[in-house]
Order: C-alpha cells, then structure tokens, then sequence
C-alpha cells in the first residue's frame, strides 16, 4: 500500500467508525459494541501508522498529495490532502496510540454508565480521531484549520459529556467560546496568508512583515488552543469532562495541536523573531504560573491540568527559542507520560469514587500497579534523568540555554523543581501516608484498565532514546551533550522530589502556599475574562438588541405612526358637508384661475 | 427543449389548483396533494442540476413564450449556475417544510395552498430571465406571507419603552398582526423602489424590453446606474435584511408558523440578495462598483449588529431571526467584494444559511409545539427528553458559527477572503468577529435549552422527534455536514456563473482586487 | 353685444350659483344652484358658438342639456333618499363620510 | 365701448338673468326659488335667440323650462315639511358665500375679458340645418353614449328612488322626462 494510502486509511478508519454508530442507532444505543466498533477504527488507523513508521524506517520518502477542495474561478482556491512526512508520521503514530490506550481504558472506566451515553461516548471518540489525524496529515494551514476546529469541537461535546451537570455544561461551553476566541486569529492568519501569498502553504516566503503578521496571528490560536497565559483559563474547567477524555484531549493530543502547529509552520516562524520572542516569554511565564497553581489544588486532574499548561509552556518555550524539534519532542514523550498519568489518577477516582486528594491516600497497598505507573509519569514528568522526560525537558531547556536573556532559562529551571515538588506531593498525598476512609475499599481496575497502564508507561520510560530516530526524521541536529543544562535540571528534579518528600512526607504544607491559594482562589484572570464577556459581550449585545427594538424599529412604528396620525388629522378636513366640499373646489377653482390670470 | 423550468415553476402551482377542489375534511390528501407538488419541483431542481452542463455555464434549458410582445415581456425561463444552486435550496426547503407542517391543525387547506403559491413565486423568481416576470414572480412570493403569517401566526407582548413610547398604543407591537403587517409594508416599499428601478432600465435600454440579457449588454448611462443601484439595493435588500430595514425579519420570523420562518428565512431573503446580486451587480456594474464600498459597510454593520442583537434575545426563535440579519449580512458582503471568491462565498451562504436556519426553525417549532414557550429561561435539559432534536440543534449551531466541516464555513471563508482580497480588506475583521459572537449566543442558547438537570414537572415528557418530523432534521442536518465536507457539489455550479458574471464589472474594481 | 359682455354675464350667472351652492342647506336649494352654473356654462358655449361660427358649440350645449337633464333626475332620486332617511332635505345630515 | 355699441335688448335680457338668478338663491319659500329659476332659463332661452341659436332657444324652453322646473316642483313638493319649510331655507355664512363668488367673478372677468379680446367679430350664422348634420354625423357616437347615458340615469333613479317602504311614486316623473328629451 502506498504511503497515501495508509494515511488515508489512518484518518478515515476513525471517521467510518463515527458514521457507522452515527447512523446505526440501535448499535449506538446497545453500548459496549459502540466502543468495539470504536475501538477498531482505532486499532486499524494505528496498524496504518505504524506500517508509516516501519515503511519511512525502511527509507521510504516524503509524500504529498492534494485535491482540490474550494474553487474559485475554476481555480482550486483550497485543497485538501494527505502530506507524511517526518513530522506527521511519528504524530499520528502517538495520537493513534495514545488514543487507543484511553479508548481501551475508557471501556472499563465508563462502564458503569447507561448505554446510550457509553455508546455517545465512543462515537464522539472515533470522531476526535478522525479530527486529530486531518490535524496531523493536513499539507497546509487551512486543512489544519479545519481539523484544529473540528478536534475544539469534540472536545466541547466531551467535556460536556454529563450535561446534565451545569458546571460541565458551563465548562464546555467556556472551553469552546476561549478557543474560539483564540481561533479567530487563525483564520485572520489564513486570510492574511491568503492575500500575500495565494494560498495556505507553510512553506510561503511573504517577508519579515507579513510572516511576523501571519504568525502572530497564529500564535494567538495557539494560546488558545494549547492553553497558554492568559487564555489558559478553560483547561482547569475542562476537567469536567471524563478522565479519559481529559487524559486524551486536554494533555496527550489537542491541546498538543498548538504546539505541532507551530512545529508544522516552523518555515514561516523562522521568518518572524518577533513572534518567537513572544512566544519564548509567553511560554516561560505559563510554565512558571502553571507550576505555581499546580501546588495548591486539591483535586488530582485540576493539578495535572495545571501541570499541562506548565509543560506545553516548556514547548512554547522552546518554540520561541527557535527549537523546534525541542518542543516537538517534549511533546512526544509528554503525551505519554500525561496520558498516563491521567489514567493512572482516573483509575485511582475509579477505585476512590473521589477527585479530592484529600480522599486518598495510602493507596499503594491497593493499588500497586497504579501507583507504579503513576509514580513512572510522575518521575518523567519530573525529568528524572533515565524517564522519557528528562530527554525532552532537557533539550528544551537546552535551547533556551545562552540565549541573549537568562531569564526564561531561570523560569524554566525554577518551574522544573516545582514540577518535581508538586508532583511529589501528589504522589505522597495520594499514594502514601494513612489509608482513607474512601480508600478501603479500592480495588484494581479489570485488563482493561491496566493494560493501557502498562502500555503507556512503557514508553514513559523509554521514549527518551528514541530522540536521536525523531531528529533525523524532522533533519533536526540532536546529540546528548553534557553541560550546564542537563546537570542542573537533574539537579531541579531530585531537589524538587526531595524537598516534597520533606515537607509532605510528614504532612506538613509547602511554604507560600497560603498565598498562592489565594491567588488560585481569587482567579484573576478568570475574573478578568468573565468581567469582559459580561460587559464587553452580553453589556454592549443588550444595548444593541435596546437599540434595535426600541430606535430602529421604534423609528419604523413612528414611520407608521406618523402615518396613521397624519391619515386621522387629514380626516378632520373631512367634515361629511357638501357646502365645504363646494368650499374646496371653489378654492381650487380659484387658484388654477389666479395661474392663469397671472401667467 | 424541454419543459424542466416550466415544470419546476408550474408543479406547485398546479398542486396549490388541485388543492382547491380537494375538500378540506380530507387532511390526508391535501397533505400528499401539497408534498407531491414539492416532491416534482424538487425532483425538477435535481434534475436541472444534472442537465445542466457546469463546464459551458451561462444560461441554459431556456424557455421562451411572448407574453406582451409590444411592451417587451416574455415569460423567459433560463438558469444560470447560481439559479441552479438556490433552486436546489429551494426544492430541499419546500419538501422539508410541507413535511415539518404535518401537524397544522387549522385551516390547512388554505395553508398548504399559499405555501404552494409562494414557492412557485420563488422558483419563478430563480428562473426567469425577464425583468418583469421576475418582479411578478418576486411580489407572488413575497404576498402570501401576510397571510401566512395574520392567520397561522404566534404572538407574544413587546412591552413599551424607548423614545418612541407613544407609537405603541397605535399596534399592539410584537403581535402576529403587527408582524404580518409590518413585514409586507416594509417589503412593499421595497418593491415600490424595484419598480422604479425597473422602469428605469426598460426606459432606458433603448429596446424597450425587460429581457434581463438584453439589458445585460447594454450600457447604461452612469447617471441612470446611480439611480438604479440604489433602488435595486435597498428594494431587494429590504427582504435580505439590509439594515436598518431588518426589523420586519426578527417579528416576521418569530411569529411565522414554522413552515413559514423556513421558507422565509430559508429561502425568501435569498430573493433580496439574489436580487441585489442578479439585477444590481450584473445590470448596472458600474454603478454597483461605485456603490460597493458602502454596500461591504453596511453589509458589516449587519453581521456584527445582528449578531449582538441576537445575544441579547431571550426568545429562542428571536435569536434565530436575529442570526438570520446577521447571515444575510455576510451574503450581503460577499456581494460586495465584486470578486470570485466573494460572489461564490455569497451565493453558498444563500444555500447553507438556508439549510441551517430552516434546519433552526424546524427543531424550534418542534420545541415550540411540545413545550408551548418560547422563553429559553423557561427550558433546560430538552436533551434529556429530546436527545434528537438536541443533536440537530447542535449541528445548526455548530454550521451558524462557521465550523469547519459544515456549509456555513465554506461560505464564509469564501466570502471572508474574498474581502480580504477586495478593496477594503477590514471588512474581514468585523466578519469574523460576528462569526465569534454567533459561537457565543448559539451555544449560550444551546446550553440553556438542552444541557443541564433532567427537566421536571410538564416539561419531562416532552416527545422526541416522530415521522414526517424526522425529514427536515435529517435532510437538512445530512446536507449541511455534506455541503461542508464537499463544497463543489455546489461551487461547480456558482462559480461558473460567477465567472461569466464577473466579466462584467468595470475595470476600475477588477483593479483594485490584488491577484495573487 | 359683444363676446365679453356675453362671457362676463355667464360669469355673473356662475357666480351666483356658487353663491348659492355655498350658501344652502336645502338639498333642492343646492340643486337649483348647480342648474345655474350649468347653465352659465351652456351660456358660455353658446356665446362663443356665436362669435366664432360652426354648429359644434350648439351641439355641445345639447349635450350639456342632456347630461344635466340625467343629472337633475339622479340628484332628485338622491333628495327623495335623503328625505326618506331623515325626514329632511338639509344636506348637513347626510355627513357619514366623516365618520 | 361707447353707448353706440348700447344693446337695449341685450342689456334687459342681462338684467333679467341675473336678477331672476339672484332670488333663485335667496328666496325663502322654495318654489318661488324654482320660478325664478324658470325665469332665469327663459331669459337664458331668449339670449340663445339673440346669438342666432333658436333651436337651442326652443329646447332651452323645452327641457329646461318645461321640463326641469317641473320636476324640481315635484321634487320640492314631495320632500316639504310642511310646518317648517320657511326656515329651512335660510341660507348659512352668506359672507363666506359672497366673498368666494365675487372673487371668482373678478378673476373670471378679467380671464373672459382677455380671452375675448382675441376673437374679432362674430361669424356666419350656423343653421339648424347645419347643426342636425354634425350632429347625426360628426357626433352620432357621443350623441348615442348621451342616450345610453339617459338610460342609465332612469335606472339609477329609479333604482335609487324605489324602496320597499314606498310612500310616493318616484319612477312618474323621472320617466317622461328622459324621453321628452330626445330630440
């Protein structure tokens, strides 16, 4: 099979799979067989990807191929198309993984709910696939475009999978309304692209003004997207949805598609420093805010949300600094590790019935195989020198390193030991210490949930060597140097991990907490947007609907009115007498006479 | 030759006849009577699509019977590609329609039969080629909306306020009356100003004709164009929602019995742009070039007005009304842009705008008729009792925001880079802006309706969509997912007539459109 | 005799008939009025017929004749109406146009 | 114009039409008013007959004397309330009614005055010959739709003057009328 192909097939397994249960109803309705149909579609657009893998190992080229989608003038004015390449290949290869392992522990942890909603569930899931892989395939901006809309989509229906909940509600409906805020820069980037250049190509050479334009515009989506400060308010309320969901989209794969975005344009970035100037400062400041609220939240996936706003703020970073395999393959291995840490903590609410750290504890006896594998993310998340993480985090940190301004690299290295530091805390908090109350009776998920355990944390731990294939796949330089950068790193992460041990090893608090919490508690930025959409949105939406119903239309009732008045006042001249009608015409008699005596 | 255009226009006629002599006890029969008729003129629009050769273009099937030779009219019929497309619409809506108006209880015989006649005057107006014919077949459309809208109406209380207080104890403001009377004035002015226009052109095309192709070649004099323009814009607009003179859509629509707000919506404020764009654009260019800078203005005060206009309602089918403005403003702009992409952009916001807000107003008179309000603070949790009706809503929602993968998004990034290609390329900003405030009162609105806690008390046992109910959805919600994944179903269609169309336009705007 | 003083008596028949036509009530009163001024207008006719030559002025007055003859019998039938209805003949009363 | 051009004829006729005029629309009992409209359209007749027009002479006294003032007695009498006819035909706002038609008078004088100045002398006589000629020739279409129009006018009064609550018979004198004036 040609390359084309199995791209093809890597994107549209997916999508066949969501139509079939979309117009299947009653195989949607049965459950379970919804999450097999589901699961196959996955199954076969991985099988498609790693056959990409096996055939790009064996030196097979880069391929590119497009038709025509949106005609002007006879014109493809936009195409759609398949383009694999060193970039796209190794992405689907971990988004179709990824996405399987929390497919597969989606079928034990949602068992419990109705088959309706279960069978829902795994259709919004095959279509998240199809959306992700036109993300990753996409040969230029506009088909990336479409899917990073269609991916915001599924995650608006997922993260508002139990609807009946307001706050779920609430929470997918600000997820959307933030991105989309965002994607509007997007499509201005598109369409600023489009004028200067004619098309949506990444590969287009506008000049330093219209490339600083372009993406700039783009990055704005990016924050968005990627959850960076200031947008990055929606993620934390993202946790709403089911942890598998949040394992998949807002840690492993979407809120990644910001990053691959940036990787994907790099050709364009290269052109425009000051948009990685801003980018770089951006990034550091998310990675060193994030990390911060990380350590006060007492509920497990908000502290992991924060932790991946942190770490996608490393790949930003990295991206600002001009490295764009650094922050391409911190995303790699992150998608794992996050990935597993998120179902490793949707295992340990499974077994608790609780989000609340403050419901667990002492897990470890229970759940052995869980804390292994969350202590595993937990360690490369931390960039344990050896995890997955250490790797990548040091590359990024690499790259920021003997740039003009120290800063960001002191960011970076400082939100580095909290990373470790919060992360030993929940490791402690959650799998140490006394027994809960609610942890009594928790007990290990079925095959269904460890295995995607195991399946993720294997590559949490090795994914790290596969740096130097990944680098040649996107022609990037890598080589493991030994200097400043990767000896203090280390020495944040075990000093982080120390300092945890510490300090809530014997249940003590971290200090600053207190403020810190209060700032959590404040939320500032949330505040600030929630003023904006009230005033700025619903504050100028009801003057202007006033404005329409009471001016304009009231300017329309007064037309009629004024008519219906001026037809009432002209009635008067009406009096029913002859004599005044006799009147009228006499008058009228004498004018037109008068014209004529005077002409 | 054959008779597809005769048949397309004649079939709903001609049902509306046999409805006549059908006895109004037989509700069944004036019912399949009314579908068979919408069946045969979509069947009709089908086939045109498949006769009609997208690599020549122009105007094809052409038909020609002398009407009033003397005074140069003829019953004309001949379809361009844009006719072809919005015949499409049109056959899809009136089948859809007469199916989603099932249920109408009373007086259904003389329901069904305006409906009838209203859209022959529509597929008359997209086919004819003579301006006089076409101006008879637009006054058909838009009459029987009185009557549609007086007798099978809705009403709710608007209260008094603002600086023209005193007008409302002369109407009773926000009333189906009020509605219906409201919206043929307005669109009767309108037509006063077609009229004008059109006696303008006939008098001075010097053939004394209102053949459109006759009047196409010729060239009028600039100062008759500055007339005519202006006349076409606002006549034609008034019915595509122009601003200021949208106020008779927001209470026309609401009021309308569902049926209605889907072919007024859906299909009749096309006529307004397709006649902006047919008779303004193509008779007079060189005016409508001069005119264009404001008409892209106003044009972006409606996307952007209508869309804050419509967050600030609290009736559902207020919002969809208002969204209405602010669509029929981004059709409005991509008139504007005097440039492919914009035309194309235009013409399949028509279309997809047509789906989706017909799409809209099927599933809030399906609301509407099991909940009996129209107060979204009154609902909650519809998607527990509707899951149906709650998903298709979503899919109308997502299309009216632009997403990709549905027709709205085609539509507007055509129109959205053809004005940023155009001479005045801010207009994309305020574009895109009211694209982002619809995402935020569609799925405000969605919210309130559909998610939350199981709804209790009368509303917990709500039906789910049944039967004829099921075609509107379906139909329209498939078409839209369609129309957004594989546009050239369509743009094969428009953008030949644009091509031919566009040749026509002064030089002086052709220059100011940058060519990459 | 000349044409003038022939149109300037016509005039003074005419204004007299307004004179009266303004000032009457009585339906019949008014009809008499309107049978002057008809009449002046006959005269006119007439006047000229005379002073420029040709049949056709006469002709149009017989017509005149004929149409105020259908005139005089309609407004008598309206006044027998009029009468029957209120008992009266002043054409005040019959003032429902304003309502 | 000087007293050679003195027409004593003329000037009696004037006098008498427009004083007979006069009394027709202030006279308090109505059928004195329709005698002296009789008056004033004999005088009419007679001045038709000093223009060289007797046949509109004879059937100026025909119709209208004969014809027209009878029926305007009938009419009055039919519709006279008897106890108050006196006061009935008051007149209202004569002022009005003066100041209206004397400045149509002046106005039209000077119009008449003028447009008679361009007419130079009178013309050959017209014959009743002559007039029957065009009359049954130039204008036997208007001269037909006249009598159409008569037809018509009988079956409006009548239809108007006829009520099932019938107290007079008002088809008597409208009928004999319309055919009197065929000529």
């Amino acid at each position: 099979m040609s390359a084309v192909t199995l791209g093809l097939i890597a994107t549209f397994a997916p999508l066949a799979a969501a139509l079939l249960l979309w117009a299947l109803v009653p195989l949607r309705h049965r459950g379970a067989p919804a999450a097999w149909v589901t699961l196959l579609g996955s199954v076969i657009a991985l099988a498609a990807s790693v056959k990409l893998v096996i055939d790009r190992l064996g030196g097979a080229p880069d391929v590119r191929t497009t038709i025509p989608w949106i005609e002007e003038r006879g014109r493809a004015m936009a195409e759609l198309g398949v383009q694999l390449d060193g970039v796209s290949v190794p992405m689907l290869v971990i988004v179709c993984l990824v996405a399987l392992c929390v497919q597969l522990f989606s079928v034990a942890y949602m068992h419990d709910e109705p088959p309706r909603a279960f069978g829902r569930y795994f259709t919004l899931h095959a279509l998240f696939l199809f959306s992700m892989n036109v993300v990753v395939v996409s040969p230029n901006l506009l088909q990336l475009f479409a899917g990073w809309e269609l991916v915001g989509l599924t995650s608006y229906l997922l993260i508002g999978f139990y609807f009946a909940k307001p706050s779920a509600a609430q929470a997918a409906v600000k997820a959307f309304w933030m991105t989309k805020l965002a994607d509007m820069g997007f499509l201005f980037g598109l369409l600023v692209l489009y004028v200067n250049t004619g098309g949506f190509e990444w590969t287009a050479v506008p000049g330093t003004a219209i490339a600083t334009w372009v993406t700039a515009l783009l990055f704005l989506a990016v924050v968005g997207k990627s959850a960076q400060f200031p947008l990055h308010i929606w993620l934390p309320d993202a946790m709403e949805g089911p942890t598998p969901v949040s394992a998949l989209l807002h840690a492993a794969t979407m809120v990644a598609a910001g990053v691959f975005l940036v990787v994907r344009a790099d050709p364009l970035f290269a052109q425009a420093p000051a948009t990685r100037e801003v980018m770089l400062w951006i990034g550091a400041s998310t990675a060193v805010f994030a990390a911060g609220l990380a350590l006060v939240q007492k509920d497990i996936k908000k502290v992991l949300a924060f932790s991946t706003c942190s770490q996608l703020g490393y790949m930003v970073a990295a991206l600002g600094a001009g490295q764009a395999f650094a922050g391409f393959f911190h995303l790699g291995t992150h998608a794992f590790f996050k990935a597993l840490l998120f179902l490793a903590a949707g295992s340990v609410i499974h077994a608790v019935h609780s989000n609340s750290l403050d419901d667990m504890g002492g897990l470890r006896k229970k759940l052995p195989l869980t804390t292994a594998a969350f202590v595993i993310g937990a360690l490369s998340l931390a960039g344990v020198p050896g995890f997955a993480g250490f790797f990548s985090k040091d590359l990024v940190l690499g790259a920021l390193e003997g740039k003009a301004s120290w800063v960001p690299w002191a960011m970076l290295m400082g939100s580095a030991f909290l990373t470790a530091f919060y992360m030993g805390r929940v490791v402690i908090k959650a799998f140490w210490g006394a027994e809960s109350e609610k942890a009594a009776h928790a007990h290990e998920g079925g095959l269904a949930m460890t295995g995607p355990l195991v399946a993720l944390a294997l590559p949490s731990l090795g994914a790290g060597f596969l740096g130097g294939w990944l680098a040649t796949q996107v022609r990037a330089e890598y080589h493991l140097h030994l200097g400043l950068t990767p000896i203090a790193a280390s020495a944040m992460a075990l000093l982080g991990i120390g300092a945890a041990i510490m300090v809530f090893g014997k249940g003590g608090q971290a200090p600053l907490v207190g403020t810190l919490e209060k700032l959590d508690a404040f939320s500032l930025v949330d505040k600030t947007w929630a003023g904006a959409y009230r005033i700025g949105l619903l504050g100028v939406s009801s003057l202007a609907g006033w404005i329409d119903r009471y001016l304009i239309d009231g300017l329309m009732n007064f037309t009629g009115w004024a008519a219906l008045e001026g037809g009432a006042s002209a009635r008067k001249l009406q009096t029913g007498l002859v004599r005044d009608y006799a009147m009228l015409v006499v008058v009228g008699v004498l004018v037109l006479v008068l014209i004529g005596v005077l002409r | 030759m054959n008779h597809l255009l005769a048949t397309i226009v004649a079939a709903p006629a001609i049902a509306g006849a046999v409805l006549l002599v059908v006895p109004s006890t037989q509700r069944l029969a004036i019912r399949v009577v009314s579908l068979l008729g919408a069946l045969v003129s979509l069947g009709a629009s089908i086939q045109i699509a498949l006769q009609y050769d997208r690599a020549t273009g122009g105007l094809q099937l052409l038909e020609t019977v002398p009407l009033v030779p003397s005074l140069g009219i003829h019953l004309k019929l001949a379809v361009d590609g844009w006719g072809v497309a919005l015949l499409l619409l049109t056959g899809v809506i009136i089948v859809t329609g007469v199916l989603a108006s099932w249920s109408v209880e009373r007086r259904d015989k003389e329901f069904f039969l305006l409906l009838l006649v209203l859209v022959a005057g529509v597929f008359g107006v997209f086919v004819s080629q003579d301006l006089f014919v076409f101006f008879l077949f637009y006054e058909i459309a838009v009459l029987p909306m009185y009557l549609l809208i007086g007798i099978w109406g809705s009403s709710h209380e608007v209260p008094a306020s603002g600086p023209f207080k005193f007008a409302w104890r002369r109407f009773a403001v926000g009333s189906k009356e009020y509605a219906a009377m409201k919206l043929t004035l307005m669109l009767l002015v309108g037509s006063a100003a077609i009229l004008v226009a059109m006696f303008l052109l006939w008098g001075n095309s010097g053939a004394r004709t209102f053949d459109l192709q006759v009047l196409e070649a010729t060239k009028f004099p600039i100062g008759v164009q500055h007339v005519v323009f202006p006349l076409v814009w606002l006549g034609f607009g008034t019915l595509a929602g122009v601003f200021p003179f949208h106020t008779w859509s927001p209470d026309g629509h609401a009021s309308a019995p569902t049926a209605v707000s889907m072919l007024h919506a859906g299909v009749l404020m096309k006529l307004g742009a397709f006649g902006v764009l047919r008779i303004g654009m193509v008779l007079v260019p060189d005016a409508a070039a001069w005119w264009a800078p404001i008409v892209g203005g106003v044009a972006v005060v409606n996307v952007l007005y209508g869309a804050l206009c419509a967050a600030s309602q609290k009736d559902l089918k207020y919002i969809v009304a208002y969204s209405s403005v602010s669509h029929m403003g981004v059709v409005m702009l991509g008139i504007a842009t005097l440039n492919a992409a914009g035309w194309n952009g235009a013409v399949y916001q028509m279309v997809a705008h047509g789906i989706m807000t017909g799409l809209f107003f099927a599933l809030v008179g399906l609301v509407y008729e099991r909940a009996h309000t129209r107060a979204i603070a009154k609902m909650g949790g519809f998607a527990h009792v509707m899951p149906v009706v709650a998903g298709f809503f979503t899919l109308a929602c997502l299309s009216s925001l632009g997403l990709p993968g549905t027709a709205g998004f085609i539509a507007e990034f055509m129109v959205f880079a053809g004005a940023a290609k155009g001479a005045n390329a801010w207009w994309a900003v305020p574009g895109v802006l009211g694209a982002f405030v619809t995402a935020v009162y569609v799925l405000r609105a969605c919210k309130a309706i559909f998610w939350g806690p199981a709804p209790a008390g009368e509303y917990s046992h709500l039906e789910d969509v049944r039967r004829t109910e099921w075609a509107a959805p379906l139909v329209l919600g498939s078409l839209l997912v369609v129309f957004g994944f594989w546009p050239r179903l369509l743009l094969d269609f428009i953008d030949v007539a644009s091509q031919g169309y566009l040749g026509r336009l002064p030089l002086v705007a052709l220059a100011q459109v940058v060519t990459p | 005799m000349t044409l003038a003083s022939c149109l300037i008596l016509s005039a003074a028949v005419l204004c007299v008939g307004i004179y009266g036509l303004l000032t009457r009530k009585q339906a019949v009163a008014m009809l008499l009025s309107i049978e002057l001024m008809a009449n002046s207008a006959n005269m006119v006719f007439a006047s000229y017929g005379h002073f420029r030559g040709g049949p056709s002025a006469q002709v149009f007055v017989l017509f005149a004749l004929a149409i105020t003859v259908a005139e005089v019998a309609v407004g008598l039938a309206l006044v027998m109406l009029l009468y029957r209805r209120h008992g009266d003949t002043a054409l005040d009363l019959a003032s429902e146009a304003r309502q | 114009m000087t007293w050679a051009d003195f027409d004593p004829g003329f000037t009696l006729i004037s006098l008498i039409v427009v004083v007979s005029a006069f009394f027709v629309v202030r006279a308090q009992n109505m059928i004195h008013a329709v005698l002296w409209l009789g008056l004033t359209l004999l005088g009419t007749a007679a001045f038709y007959a000093r223009l060289n027009a007797p046949f509109l002479a004879g059937v100026q006294v025909l119709t209208y004397v004969g014809g027209i003032v009878t029926l305007m007695i009938f009419g009055v009498m039919v519709t006279r309330r008897h106890e108050s006819l006196e006061a009935e035909a008051a007149t209202v706002a004569p002022e009005r009614g003066l100041i209206f038609a004397s400045a149509i008078f002046v106005m039209l004088s000077v119009v008449m005055w003028r447009s008679a100045a361009t007419i130079p002398s009178p013309a050959p006589v017209a014959s009743s010959a002559d007039l029957a000629r065009v009359l049954l020739n130039e204008y036997l279409i208007a001269f037909e739709a006249l009598s159409l129009l008569l037809l018509a006018a009988i079956v409006g009064a009548v239809v108007l003057a006829r009520r099932r609550d019938l107290e007079t018979s008002p088809q008597g004198p409208v009928v004999p009328q319309a055919t009197e004036v065929q000529p």
